[in-house]
């Protein structure tokens, strides 16, 4: 589904992706764990559009997305969350969900005046769904409150949230766990894996083991901006590379 | 001839370099675009003109046109502005800040600045006015240059005054804290850092150069209502062009608008002199989009 | 009393000019972010495309096509658009302060081209005898004026419901959340640059459309009409009325508006004869001195944002909902 | 007793405000007098002076104001072109208003009243552009300059003085060696002034007002530029002159509208002296006082404050046939006795004699001016309608 | 780490680690406390808590709490409606947020917690700008680097364009500067990785040993509690349960509600 080849991004002389190829089957839930600064944020980052390649390839469903802009690389099907989190925060919760979904008649300017029905009409619907998702995460209560008004944790759900509601194929998640509630997460690992079972692909950073564990396979590993290793959880968790530079031998 | 131009040049971007530096701090640790900045420039120059009268006399220093009590002088409009900067932003940028939306802030500074500007026409009146009657008159100091001994002071001033901000910014703790709370202004709080003392210094500084500034230019050429006001975009680009927050970037932006503003008269013709400093300024952002010496992204 | 209402007309005829101008840049701040100070450019772009596209031939410069009123205003529209699209298309890639300035550097620009390019725009003779609408229709004074002002009052009406349908639909929630995080909508498929650029034109169109009515309405321009102090005339407009909702535009226009205006005869009246040549000063003084006020006690202006942009996603009150 | 108000609408403040201020107090002169010698028709005149502030649409509100709230018959101004150019079209034509400028220039007008769009409202007591060029070019040849480097201010004045100068000074044998020009408002003019003096000219034809002018003159001396200079009457100024420096002014030859002849200029300027405290050495301020008298006089001779009958008594006030009638409060109140009587009378003002023609233009001699040992400004002779005449016929 | 050992702000007693509660003051009170951003609207209904000098006290709860705003109500950036903040029995209500730093206290923000356009030594230096002992600055920084040798590989990159767990290296790195008596530290290890998730937590032990106390507030429960004292939980502004740390990890209900234990599961 998603190939990168040899990819190398680069910022000054620092190489923060140095050389990274892999390929993600379909229907996977791969996970990607690293030691900080290994370079998995820069590998998002460059297969989302937001930098550059600095040389190699990326090609998503056999196209080649390599230095795409990201709005073009999401209408293929490609969503991503971040890892430090970016709402519209002068915008409702709500608001932030509803303006997800592509191809909305009304984000051209003129069906705002010629084909009034059909936008109401999509917007009931977007909202219905925007409803069931934030219902979802559990952000439901909150859905007409100013995103910047939300707690650390709340806008990561709202993250989430978001990426939900675009229907993509393959969804990269950065960090989904961080500064989520323990029971939450146990929750929302239950939706992935329903979203999974319905045919869309992840790819999910996490320094999180229970939740690598439970629903990653395969499992990459990097340090220092080049893949390590390759395999299923438990060979991963395994490895002695994999113990002495990231589990710090507490196993999960 | 064209030797000449630049040096116009050179002389008109020492000053803009001066008052860009003060914009390019206020603008980069407060976060909004000062447009009264122009008026801190009339103001020193106004109140340096008190001074002078009240301190008339003494003897001219070498060819210069004044004396040591004209720098006595530019001290006091010095601390006046600086004063007057303060005053402004306790009454009407400290309430505005509050309340986050940083747009008000240019509109009222705006507002400010019709204000002083004509604040300045009803206590002096809009009669030109000079420090001295005098004219320096221009010699030749290289072939095909003439310049006056005031003109040389000025640029021999502002390099002085740069470097000593230069170290002031770079080796002393509150310049440090400026940055940091131009930085993230909660977490500099969070730190320790007393941040209204911060932006309390930031004015000083601002306003202070923004009077050498103005007493510069009026220096050489002459003291108006309209003076700061007139400098006011010139200084923007220089700022923006020289990349926000970056001292050398503003003084090597005032450089350069100045030179572009001087050699379009020979070269494009002065009927366009103004937007050559702006097709400029645009040309050099989209190879620098944060300016010759911004942030890099 | 009959000649203060002709003046009420003819005063709101011009107060509805801002209101148009007003409007456009409402789109570009207030829904999109674009910090535009240049509108006094695109003003003059429309009030001299409208003059050339309608006005009598002249013997010195370009026009004479005499085109139909309604020509003209579609003229005027076009060519400040496609002004603001080549002036967009480099600029809007650019961190927010720099299309500032490179806005007011537009502005600059073309208002010296306008006293420069003698063949196109008449330089500083400026441009006489453009027609009102309608010339033929009515006769006195008083009912032409009511005319026009019965045509701005459509062209408002027309304007801010349109603008209101396009700022409270999908289109305006993607630019708003353009303005709070480009990067951050980017990533969810929306073209930034793309809707920035459709707001920026269709912001400075509507300044050129404001433009060509201020130009029927007055009949003569001239460079001077296209001094900056107009970009910041408008700015306070928009601010004080309250940025991010299109009442606010209208309300602060007109109100702003009468400031100006009056205080020139508030100046004549408070003070005495032989002080009245200072007034001038005193007036300025009091029109920056009313707006920082206003801004101190209501920095978001007299009607403030709303919460919610999108019609489809209101709820009762934010926070109390579910 | 009854009052009668007359508009004037001026630039206080903006670009033109310096100038405007003192221009605005000779208008408010000329209502003093006029009412000291009895008002116009039994009533006191009032001046209802509002600022444009330099801006058209400001302008324009200021003066329908003046029109339909104050129901003014006639308005004394605008001073910019472009400011009285729009009050015309937008308001005083349509609302047939007498609109009497005294300071707008611009050949526009007159291209505008041959068209018939002004009605026979407008009229102005300052020259066109077009007469003062020559004029200029005879006083620079009499001068002895044969090389002169102009810098023209960027707006209609400039450009038609420049042009007209320019072509007169060719014609006399005289050479342009730069015709430089300017933007209002620059920081500095140092570049400006090194192209113009690059060719070295012998002296130096700035068009402008004070302030820039200001500006310009003292980078042009600090270059080292000679200190000869041609001034027209938009630097017509003692402030000008004294803000430059007395001593670099001792070579000087300046044109305003206007005549040295008169005894109308010595009354006005004692009278006001008297009341502001300073000799109006600035041009313009007769022309104000002349507009607003010549309002006055002509309700007076109407017998009627209605627009239209101002409008046809304006050039019946001014009739070469009639008595002569100056300046102040005296010859006013002569005026009125004399009109009273139904005998006409011609009033030549304090910036000359005024003569109408169909487009509301006069044709004025222009007077030359200079600036004494003592540093004053001071007129020195004149160029006569007829001179300017034929220098125009030889351009033909 | 020795950074608090000489720290001019630590109490005099410093063997009152274990001391009884009794006798010496808590090094921090909360008490009744009420507060809240928008008018009307109390986030914090009434809580009360203690930090005894020495002792980790860990505060857990689910997302929207009022984790965060209790923070950041003791550290006076969010407004106290009523009730008392003590810090050494000294009253914190209404001491403006930056004299906090002087008084011993320092916070780690949750989000938003570094100076993103400053390189990492200067962030550093700036957790000490409070300090007046400029030669105590240097050896601290260099401890700093030994504790997160990552920090001093790239002691000149500007923070802003460090990895997520980077910054938050150089976010703890920057409040242990200030020396403080309490600190206080929200989330500190939301997107470390395991191993320094252990090693952050095994930091804060030695601080600990020095005599700074900590109230932390995290959602990795298993792990804050492992090194704490006491723990809180907080649901809706009130505190649900509090008690001995180990009694609280072992507590099934306390784990199936707020720590996301479940049978089945890891
Ligand atoms: N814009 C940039 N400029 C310079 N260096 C950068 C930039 N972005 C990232 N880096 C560096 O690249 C390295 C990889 O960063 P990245 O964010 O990809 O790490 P990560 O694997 O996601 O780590 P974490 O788990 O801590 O989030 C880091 O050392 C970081 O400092
Ligand atoms: N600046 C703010 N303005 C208004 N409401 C806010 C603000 N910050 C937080 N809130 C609200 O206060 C409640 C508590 O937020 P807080 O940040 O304290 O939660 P938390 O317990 O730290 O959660 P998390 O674990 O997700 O970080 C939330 O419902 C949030 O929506
Ligand atoms: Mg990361
Ligand atoms: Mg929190």
């Amino acid at each position: 589904m998603l190939e990168v080849g040899d990819l190398v991004k680069e910022f000054g002389g620092l190489r923060a992706v140095d050389g990274v190829s892999f390929t993600l089957a379909a229907h996977t839930i791969t996970g990607l764990i690293g030691p900080n600064g290994a370079g998995k944020t820069t590998l998002f980052n460059t297969i989302a559009g937001v930098h550059r390649p600095s040389s190699g390839s990326i090609s998503f469903l056999g196209r080649r997305i390599g230095g795409l802009p990201p709005h073009r690389i999401f209408h293929a099907g490609l969503v991503r969350t971040f890892q430090i989190p970016r709402p519209f925060a002068g915008m409702t919760v709500l608001e932030n969900t509803m303006l997800v979904p592509a191809g909305q008649a009304g984000e051209r300017f003129w069906n705002n005046w010629f084909a009034r029905s059909q936008v109401r009409a999509q917007e009931r619907a977007g909202r219905e769904r925007a409803r069931e998702v934030l219902d979802f995460v559990g952000l439901e209560r909150l859905s007409g409150e100013y995103a910047k008004n939300l707690s650390g944790g709340q806008q990561k759900l709202l993250e989430l949230a978001r990426v939900l509601m675009a229907e993509p194929q393959l969804i990269l998640l950065d960090e989904p766990g961080a500064g989520v509630n323990p029971t939450l997460l146990v929750t929302i690992m239950d939706k992935l894996r329903e979203l999974h079972a319905r045919g869309i692909t992840f790819l999910i950073i996490e320094h999180n083991m229970d939740l690598i564990m439970n629903l990653c396979n395969p499992v990459l590993v990097m340090a220092q901006g080049r893949l390590l290793m390759e395999g299923p959880p438990e060979v991963v968790r395994n490895d002695p590379r994999v113990l002495e530079a990231y589990l710090g031998g507490v196993l999960a | 001839m064209i030797a000449q131009y630049a040096a116009d040049g050179i002389v008109l971007g020492v000053t803009l370099a001066l008052g860009a530096i003060g914009l390019t701090l206020t603008y980069n640790i407060l976060r909004f675009a000062n447009f009264a900045h122009g008026e801190f420039l009339t103001f020193g120059a106004y109140f340096a003109l008190v001074f002078v009268s009240f301190l008339a006399g003494g003897q001219s220093l070498g060819p210069l046109t004044f004396g040591w009590s004209f720098l006595a002088a530019i001290a006091c409009a010095v601390l006046l502005t600086a004063l007057l900067a303060l005053i402004l932003d306790w009454l009407l940028y400290r309430p505005l800040r509050k309340s986050d939306v940083a747009v008000a802030l240019v509109i009222a500074s705006f507002g400010a600045s019709l204000m002083l500007r004509n604040l300045v026409v009803f206590v002096w009146g809009s009669q030109p006015e000079y420090y001295t009657r005098g004219i320096a008159i221009a010699r030749e100091i290289m072939p095909g240059v003439r310049l006056s001994a005031n003109e040389v002071f000025v640029v021999l001033l502002t390099a002085l005054l740069m470097l000593a901000l230069h170290l002031f910014l770079s080796r002393t703790l509150l310049g440090k804290q400026m940055r940091a709370v131009s930085d993230n202004p909660a977490l500099a709080q969070v730190t320790g850092i007393d941040v209204r003392r911060v932006v309390r210094w930031t004015w000083i500084i601002g306003g202070g150069l923004a009077a050498v500034a103005g007493v510069m230019f009026g220096l050489t050429v002459q003291i108006s209502p309209e003076m700061g006001f007139n400098l006011i975009l010139p200084m923007f680009a220089a700022a923006i062009l020289g990349g926000i927050g970056s001292v050398y970037g503003a003084v090597l932006g005032g450089l350069i608008i100045g030179l572009a503003q001087s050699l379009s008269v020979p070269l494009i013709g002065a009927e366009y002199k103004p937007a050559v400093a702006f097709g400029l300024m645009f040309l050099i952002l989209l190879v620098y989009p944060k300016g010759i010496l911004g942030e890099k992204s | 009393m009959t000649g203060i209402t002709s003046y009420l007309v003819f005063f709101l005829i011009q107060a509805l000019v801002f209101v148009v101008v007003c409007l456009g840049l409402n789109l570009q701040w207030g829904y999109t972010g674009l910090f535009n100070i240049g509108v006094s450019g695109f003003f003059l772009v429309g009030a001299y495309a409208f003059a050339i596209l309608c006005g009598p031939p002249y013997a010195s410069h370009l026009g004479g096509y005499g085109l139909p009123f309604l020509v003209g205003l579609a003229g005027s529209v076009v060519a400040s658009g496609l002004v603001a699209f080549i002036v967009g298309i480099p600029t809007l890639r650019l961190r927010e302060d720099y299309l500032a300035i490179v806005t007011i550097g537009i502005g600059s620009i073309l208002q010296l081209i306008a006293l420069n390019a003698h063949l196109l725009t008449g330089g500083s003779q400026g441009v006489t005898s453009i027609p009102r609408p309608l010339p033929g229709l009515v006769g006195g004074v008083f009912s032409r004026n009511l005319l026009m002002l019965a045509l701005m009052v459509v062209v408002v009406l027309i304007l801010y419901g349109a603008l209101e349908a396009m700022v409270r639909s999908p289109w305006g929630r993607v630019l708003k959340a353009i303005r709070e995080d480009e990067q951050a909508a980017a990533s969810l498929g929306k073209n930034a640059f793309g809707f920035r650029l459709q707001s920026f034109v269709i912001g400075s169109a509507i300044m050129g459309l404001g433009g060509a009515l201020y130009a029927s309405f007055i009949g003569f321009i001239s460079p001077e009409d296209f001094l900056p102090i107009l970009t910041f005339q408008i700015w306070s407009m928009l601010i004080v009325g309250g940025s991010g909702n299109n009442k606010g535009a209208v309300l602060g226009a007109v109100l702003m508006w009468a400031v100006w205006t009056l205080s020139g005869s508030a100046a004549q009246v408070l003070l005495p004869a032989t002080l009245q040549v200072k007034g001038g000063a005193a007036q300025i003084m009091l029109i920056g001195l009313m707006l920082m006020l206003m801004l101190v006690f209501r920095p978001r202006g007299l009607i403030g944002e709303e919460a919610v942009v999108s019609h489809g996603a209101e709820i009762e009150a934010p926070g109390k909902s579910g | 007793a009854c009052t009668t108000t007359i508009g004037s609408v001026m630039s206080l403040t903006g670009s033109l405000g310096v100038l405007g201020q003192k221009i605005a107090q000779g208008a408010q002169l000329g209502i003093a007098d006029l009412n000291s010698a009895g008002g116009a028709n039994g009533c006191t005149l009032q001046l209802s002076l509002l600022d444009d502030q330099t801006s058209p649409s400001v302008g324009v509100d200021a003066a329908k104001k003046l029109v339909d709230v104050q129901q003014v018959p006639a308005i004394i101004g605008a001073l910019s072109s472009g400011v009285s150019a729009a009050i015309l079209t937008a308001v005083t034509v349509p609302g047939k208003v007498v609109q009497i400028s005294p300071a707008s220039t611009s050949p526009t007008f007159t291209e505008l009243a041959e068209q018939g769009k002004t009605g026979g409202y407008w009229f102005r007591t300052t020259p066109s552009d077009a007469l003062q060029g020559v004029a200029m070019a005879k006083v620079a040849r009499d001068a002895g300059f044969k090389k002169v480097a102009i810098l023209y201010l960027n707006n209609a004045y400039g450009q038609g003085l420049s042009k007209e100068f320019a072509n007169g000074f060719a014609r006399l044998g005289g050479s342009v060696t730069e015709n430089v020009v300017y933007n209002p408002s620059q920081p500095s003019y140092r570049s400006e002034v090194s192209k113009a003096l690059s060719p070295a000219p012998d002296a130096l034809f700035l068009i402008g007002y004070p302030g820039d002018g200001t500006t310009i003159t003292r980078e042009w001396i600090a270059a080292g530029g000679p200190q000869k200079f041609l001034f027209p009457d938009g630097l017509e100024s003692q402030d000008f002159v004294n803000d430059v420096g007395v001593q670099y002014m001792k070579n000087v030859h300046g044109t305003a509208a206007g005549s040295s002849k008169t005894p109308s200029l010595g009354t006005f300027q004692t009278e006001y002296q008297a009341k502001f405290g300073s000799l109006p050495t600035q041009a313009y301020i007769p022309n104000a006082y002349d507009a607003t008298v010549l309002v006055g006089l002509a309700m007076e001779q109407a017998r009627s404050n209605k627009a239209d009958a101002i409008r046809d008594s304006m050039r019946k006030v001014t009739d070469p046939k009639g008595e002569k009638i100056y300046a102040g409060a005296a010859d006013l109140k002569k005026a009125a006795q004399l009109l009273s009587q139904g005998r006409t009378i011609q009033y030549i003002g304090a910036s000359g004699p005024l003569q109408f023609d169909k487009n509301g233009d006069i044709d004025a001699p222009m007077a030359v001016w200079s600036v004494s040992d003592q540093g004053k400004v001071q007129l020195t002779g004149m160029v006569t309608v007829e001179q300017i005449a034929e220098l125009r016929s030889q351009a033909k | 780490m020795s950074a608090a050992a000489t720290s001019p702000h630590a109490p005099t007693g410093t063997a009152a680690s274990t001391g009884g509660a009794g006798q010496v003051q808590p090094a921090l009170r909360v008490r009744d406390l009420v507060s809240g951003y928008a008018p009307g609207v109390d986030i914090l209904r009434g809580i009360g808590l203690e930090v005894r000098r020495g002792e980790i006290v860990t505060v857990l709860g689910p997302n929207g709490a009022g984790k965060s705003t209790l923070i950041k109500t003791i550290a006076g950036l969010v407004p106290v409606r009523s009730g008392q903040v003590l810090l050494h029995g000294q009253n914190l209500v209404g001491v403006p947020a930056h004299r906090m730093v002087g008084r011993g206290l320092a916070y780690v923000p949750q989000t938003d917690n570094i100076f993103a356009r400053m390189s990492i030594e200067e962030n550093l230096q700036m957790g000490a700008c409070a300090r007046h002992d400029h030669a105590g600055v240097g050896e601290d920084i260099a401890r700093m680097y030994e504790l997160f040798p990552r920090l001093r590989e790239r002691r000149r990159q500007a923070a802003g364009t460090l990895s997520g767990g980077e910054r938050q290296m150089v976010a703890v790195a920057r409040a242990l500067m200030a020396r403080p008596t309490v600190l206080m530290l929200d989330e500190p290890s939301a997107g470390l990785s395991p191993k320094l998730v252990g090693v952050v937590f095994a930091k804060v032990r030695q601080v600990r040993e020095l005599g700074v106390t900590m109230l932390i507030v995290e959602q990795n429960a298993k792990a804050a509690l492992a090194i704490s004292d006491r723990g809180y939980v907080l649901a809706q502004g009130r505190e649900q349960v509090s008690g001995d740390a180990r009694e609280l990890l072992a507590n099934p209900e306390v784990g199936a509600l707020y720590l996301g234990i479940r049978r089945g599961l890891s």
